[in-house]
């Protein structure tokens, strides 16, 4: 249905920072005026709980990564499309362990992360690369938001999870990176993501965030006072400083050039990425609500490449926006 | 008839019981079929039936990584872990509220730094029980007892100043040395008071069972909870809520008939609740 | 040498006098019943006596002994109320001296030494009406009921001086005569100092050989809480030999005079 | 002299009173200083003296994006939260305990489903509770509110229960109907407890404002936890923990303090803590 | 037509029979005293006539209405404790039945109703010693003082029947004197019909024109709760034109006799 008011959701993370600084500075607004819209970006602390309300249907549009954006509102029914691909993460994800070892040496061990989320998925791809697979250790779920201090404690010997953790537990004596997303270099990626029905209803509001973002991103790459004033702004909503964000931005792809973002989502590695997401999400039992096979949900790619169930496509990966920011028509 | 001197007939109130639940579950069932005629696949509110049949299959059939069945692997290792950590809160709370309540020298040194710690939230200082007392199992049930001590020793504190001052004089006239009128005296009589500040505490106790194993676990309810939460599998918590609910409400009727039971002169007279 | 000494004592609670100058002595064995009007400092009195309160100023000293600094077995007590342990049966309550005395650490006694007890327990529970209730809880009994079993409990040690407060007010007339019948043995037979806080004069000079009457001596009529009582008359009677004798009334001299409604 | 009855002076129990204190820091001092022997960039236990300098920034100086003093737009917002939370709280708290202990039909028909509710861990359901409610301030305060009414209530109706019978009884021959006895009898003498319910629940309520605050905020102390808790900025975390702390002693202390002026009735006698 | 009557009441707590066919007709404005042993029913039968609780059998008519379901402002009462208002001061305990009567709503009053009341309150207040204690907590006065104001609060509707339960058990002889007199003035100037349970017969004897004695008919003397008690003597005196009568001892045959040592 038509409306002219939007909420969108975005949890604090290096490549969703801009989010927060498009409402702050007040450049969403002036993209949404431009379009005659309301849009509202609203911060969420808890990353999941973000999804979840999108996917309840309080949020027009989330940042989400491929893989939770699959298992959640795709998996729940909820028909979503992709709209901005803004990173991918290359080093910000990452498996860490006490000792210089490697993943040989893990076998029995536990290992702490966010169970089914992304840090499962790169330690999957990381066994997988060794020669292993998930058997031959154990996972101990433990909450993002402690793990520095799980990390701390005596008992923990490995962990996987991702940036500003990484960084602050790569701090710690005697700790090295043994496997990272740089390692599986477009796998895990960060994108904006919106209720493909309202976006069909509301071409503008699509057009207004796209603009915003690309405005917010050649900003941000700008190396002038006025770029790293915004940088600045971010690193501290992140709660950290402009060298600690800076030093995260360098471990993650940002398409600050729309162009580069467009061709990474027509390029078919996408459709093989995601074949190995969802091949790990029916693994785990998360690919949506009983899904019986891994071709029950269906993935719409640029082109008309498609997997699994047509008639069922929730997860949508459309360039139509980046191409017109790209292309300078907003 | 004045409304307070209206007891209505067993039947009735057996009724009026239920009708609270009953309002609840349509609630619940209305708001399902409306979110479901929007989306047909909504998570959130679940069609009943489903539920139902989800709840069968996580008490009967067992997971395929681990061939245990989950709900019962995760009920034990919360149970475990809420027994340790409430029975650990009960003896220190049992101790230190006698010491307070009975002994001024200890009300005192004591009084002023439990409630210091009772007002301390005990989840902003979770890094530094880690670091104590690791990540494993006794973390969680420090957590536990962390949380819901302070106010065991307060409300056991409360009540033994509560006890007469006569009954404490005529037990020095009958010879009894304060160790004596502790065993004798006060620990008995705020014994009942003891198993209902357990009671009161079993809510808290949950939370931060729960709190504790979506920080750090590999089974339990509030691990299933937290980890399905991810992709918001409302058929799986609300069973888990539910179950949690029963089990908690069990142990509660447990605890009251233990006190009936086992302390018959705290409850000759008057209802209670 | 007197068994209670009490020596030019004050109390004061906050800034109001409560007692002035209480000077007494108490022989041995002396049955000593105080009376007097209602928040006088009866109770209070009794208070100091069996030390679980300290007078401000002056003594108390029980057969010559340094001023006790707490109450202790040499000094039993029957109170107005909660004088019974409530989460003990009938039976248990008279025990409990006796498991204090007999067992340091736990205050509890086991096997042959406790059944002992416990039928020595009973005899006394027969003797105050109370055996069929051996197993009950305080709160399963009437008020006088419960009055009698802190009664017997406060005689189980037979202290030296035993201090009893109001003790017969809720007593029925029948079951009040027989407790007066067995203080009175219990009192021949030990040879105890007794003090009784009464309401009821007769009751008074019907069971005490020596009655002390606490009042006022000064009232200030705008404020009736300046100055303290003592005792303003001191009865010795011998034993059985005497007549009541006129006591005056006392109270405020504007006392509460009932009026036409 | 038995240890009941030894009273220690006021120089002395001010000396014990401080010595927990004491201990707690000293623990701490050493703590910090052997961890920062090992490694000098330990961030788990900071230095004093850089917890202290830190605390004073952040109470001083003015953010830079915002231009507020993060430390004080933070309270504001956090106690604000709180204090309406709490507030629903108690009214729903008042108002349900009164039916609940007075009238038997209110009994009959909410006496179980509070209990049932009361046993709901409440952050099982925050799902829910943010859906209806909405990620605003709403459900921060929703959140307190369902975490700490059930307990209340359910003290509370305890406390009206506990009025002697013949209180009531009385009260009908002076011909008071339910609603004057209710008004005029019963929650007088329960407004007390009611303070008292009120200071045991700040405890979780602080619980539940940081718990909601972490999912979903802007800022509030909780929130700010939150946030540099990724970081293990402990020397942040230290002092809005001991300010905290410090809130809720003084919001305790102030209740205390209220309720002794306002119940004289119920203060006359005895210690009470 | 009595103002009170009893038809065959019976009242059983569980399988304990408490009462038996208790039949009685109290003629308006009787002054009727009930004795009676410990335990024997009769704080039972006075809530039974309160209506607080109902009869297992027979029926209880005030003016020939039919049988209360509920205590009411027709029936006053003093019980031995918790008869006043903990909360309320001196004053506003008098000041609440006014309060009840004259505000349906909030059972409060202000401005010069209030004041004119409160100035009444405080003549009744006069009158019953406790003036200077107007502003006091009930938890401040003594026992005495505490259940003289339950007795004027209690008394201040001025109720049809009104019902005491040892209601001066604890006051001192000489206020107890002043409100036996306070109370006989009121019942003579309001013609109340007054039940007053007592435990002393000589206070029953002077107070009441009826004295009734509650007793068992009949005793097991091997289960002392097997049959319930009744009235057994019933004593009609007309107005200070009597003598004391030789009233038999009651309680149990074999009641508890104090025995030596
Ligand atoms: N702890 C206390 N603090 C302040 N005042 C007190 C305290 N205890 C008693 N009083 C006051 O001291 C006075 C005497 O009290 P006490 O209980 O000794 O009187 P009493 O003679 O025993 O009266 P009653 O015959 O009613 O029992 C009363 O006016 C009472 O209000
Ligand atoms: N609610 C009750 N349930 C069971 N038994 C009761 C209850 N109330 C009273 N009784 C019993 O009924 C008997 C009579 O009690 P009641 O209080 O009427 O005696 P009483 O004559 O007033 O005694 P007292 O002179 O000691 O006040 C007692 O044996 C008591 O144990
Ligand atoms: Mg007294
Ligand atoms: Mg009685």
């Amino acid at each position: 249905e038509k409306k002219d008011s939007f909420r969108v959701a975005w949890s604090i993370y290096v490549g969703w920072m801009p989010w927060g600084y498009m409402e702050d500075s007040g450049i969403m607004d002036k993209w949404a005026a431009r379009y005659g819209i309301d849009v509202e970006i609203v911060q969420i602390n808890d990353y999941i709980e973000s999804i979840n309300q999108y996917s309840a249907g309080a949020f027009d549009g989330v940042s989400a990564t491929n893989m939770d954006t699959l298992s959640i509102p795709a998996g729940g029914g909820v028909d979503t499309t992709a709209l901005i691909v803004g990173d991918f993460s290359n080093g910000n994800d990452a498996v860490l362990v006490k000792g210089d070892r490697a993943f040989a040496d893990l076998k029995g061990e536990q290992v702490n992360l966010v169970e089914l989320s992304v840090s499962h998925y790169l330690l999957a791809r990381g066994l997988e690369s060794a020669g292993m697979s998930e058997a031959d250790i154990g996972i101990v779920n433990t909450s993002d938001a402690d793990m520095v201090a799980a990390f701390a404690t005596p008992g923990v010997t490995a962990a996987v999870t991702w940036n500003p953790l990484v960084f602050t537990i790569m701090e710690m004596p005697g700790v090295s990176k043994i496997y990272d997303s740089a390692d599986i270099p477009g796998e895990i990626i960060d994108l904006m993501v919106v209720n493909t029905e309202t976006l069909a209803d509301n071409p503008d509001f699509g057009k207004a965030l796209a603009g915003a973002w690309y405005e917010t991103m050649s900003l941000m790459a700008a190396d002038t006072e006025a770029g790293k004033a915004a940088r600045t702004a971010m690193a501290e909503a992140s709660g950290t400083d402009l060298a600690g964000y800076d030093a995260q931005l360098a471990t993650t792809k940002m398409f600050y050039d729309p162009a580069d973002a467009v061709a990474f989502t027509e390029d078919p590695k996408l459709l093989q990425t995601m074949d190995f997401v969802r091949n790990f999400l029916f693994d785990h039992g998360i690919l949506g609500e009983g899904a019986r096979s891994v071709d029950d949900i269906g993935m719409a790619f640029p082109g008309g490449a498609t997997l699994g169930d047509t008639n069922n496509i929730k997860f949508r990966f459309d360039p139509a926006y980046m191409v017109m920011a790209a292309e300078g028509k907003l | 008839m004045r409304w307070i001197n209206r007891r209505p007939v067993r039947s009735v109130a057996v009724l009026l019981a239920a009708l609270p639940f009953a309002l609840t579950l349509l609630a619940y069932v209305v708001g399902s079929e409306v979110r479901r005629a929007e989306n047909p696949n909504d998570k959130l509110l679940p069609a009943p039936a489903e539920v139902i049949e989800r709840a069968a299959e996580l008490a009967t059939e067992p997971d395929r990584r681990s061939g245990d069945v989950l709900l019962w692997r995760d009920t034990a290792a919360s149970l475990q872990r809420l027994a340790v950590g409430v029975a650990i809160a009960a003896s220190l709370g049992l101790g230190f509220g006698l010491a307070i309540g009975l002994f001024p020298a200890g009300r005192s040194t004591l009084a002023s730094y439990v409630a210091f710690l009772s007002l301390i939230p005990p989840l902003a200082l979770l890094p530094i029980l880690f670091i104590v007392f690791g990540l494993g199992e006794v973390s969680k049930v420090v957590l536990i007892a962390v949380g819901i001590t302070p106010f065991i020793i307060r409300d056991l504190s409360q009540r033994v100043l509560e006890i007469p001052t006569e009954q404490l004089v005529k037990a020095q006239t009958l010879g009894g040395s304060s160790w004596q009128i502790l065993l004798r005296v006060a620990l008995p009589q705020v014994a009942p008071r003891l198993v209902q500040a357990v009671r009161l505490s079993l809510g808290p106790a949950w939370l931060f069972l729960i709190a504790a194993e979506a920080i750090a676990a590999q089974d339990g309810l509030g691990y299933r909870i937290f980890l399905v939460r991810r992709y918001l599998a409302m058929d799986v918590i609300l069973p888990y809520v539910c179950w949690i609910t029963f089990l908690a409400f069990a142990i509660d009727w447990s605890l009251r008939r233990f006190s009936r039971r086992a302390f018959g002169w705290a409850h000759t007279e008057g209802e209670s609740l | 040498m007197s068994a209670v000494s009490v020596r030019r004592v004050f109390k004061t609670y906050g800034h109001t006098p409560i007692l002035e100058n209480v000077d007494l002595d108490i022989d041995e064995g002396q049955f000593c019943a105080i009376v007097g009007a209602s928040g006088c400092g009866k109770s209070t009195f009794l208070r100091m006596l069996l030390a679980q309160e300290m007078p401000s100023a002056g003594e108390i000293r029980i057969d010559g002994q340094p001023p006790a600094r707490e109450p202790g077995p040499d000094r039993g007590v029957v109170f107005q109320r909660y004088s019974v342990f409530p989460h003990l049966s009938v039976r248990r309550n008279l025990l409990l001296p006796m498991e204090f005395g007999g067992s340091r650490l736990l205050g509890r006694l086991f096997g042959p030494r406790r059944q002992e007890l416990e039928r020595e327990a009973d005899r006394v529970l027969e003797r105050i009406g109370l055996a069929h209730m051996a197993d009950a809880w305080p709160s399963q009994l009437s008020g006088g009921m419960q009055q009698r079993l802190a009664i017997a409990q406060a005689l189980a040690l037979k202290p030296k001086v035993l201090l009893l407060d109001e003790p017969f007010g809720a007593l029925d007339p029948g079951t009040r005569k027989s407790m007066h019948e067995f203080l009175l043995d219990l009192w021949r037979e030990t040879g105890m100092t007794i003090f009784m806080v009464s309401h009821d004069l007769s009751e008074a000079f019907t069971l005490a050989n020596r009655v002390l009457v606490f009042d006022k001596r000064r009232w200030d009529p705008h404020d009736p809480t300046a100055f303290g009582a003592t005792v303003t008359y001191d009865f010795k009677l011998t034993e059985k030999d005497w007549e009541k004798p006129d006591v005056p009334a006392f109270g405020p001299p504007d006392a509460p005079q009932p009026a036409a409604g």
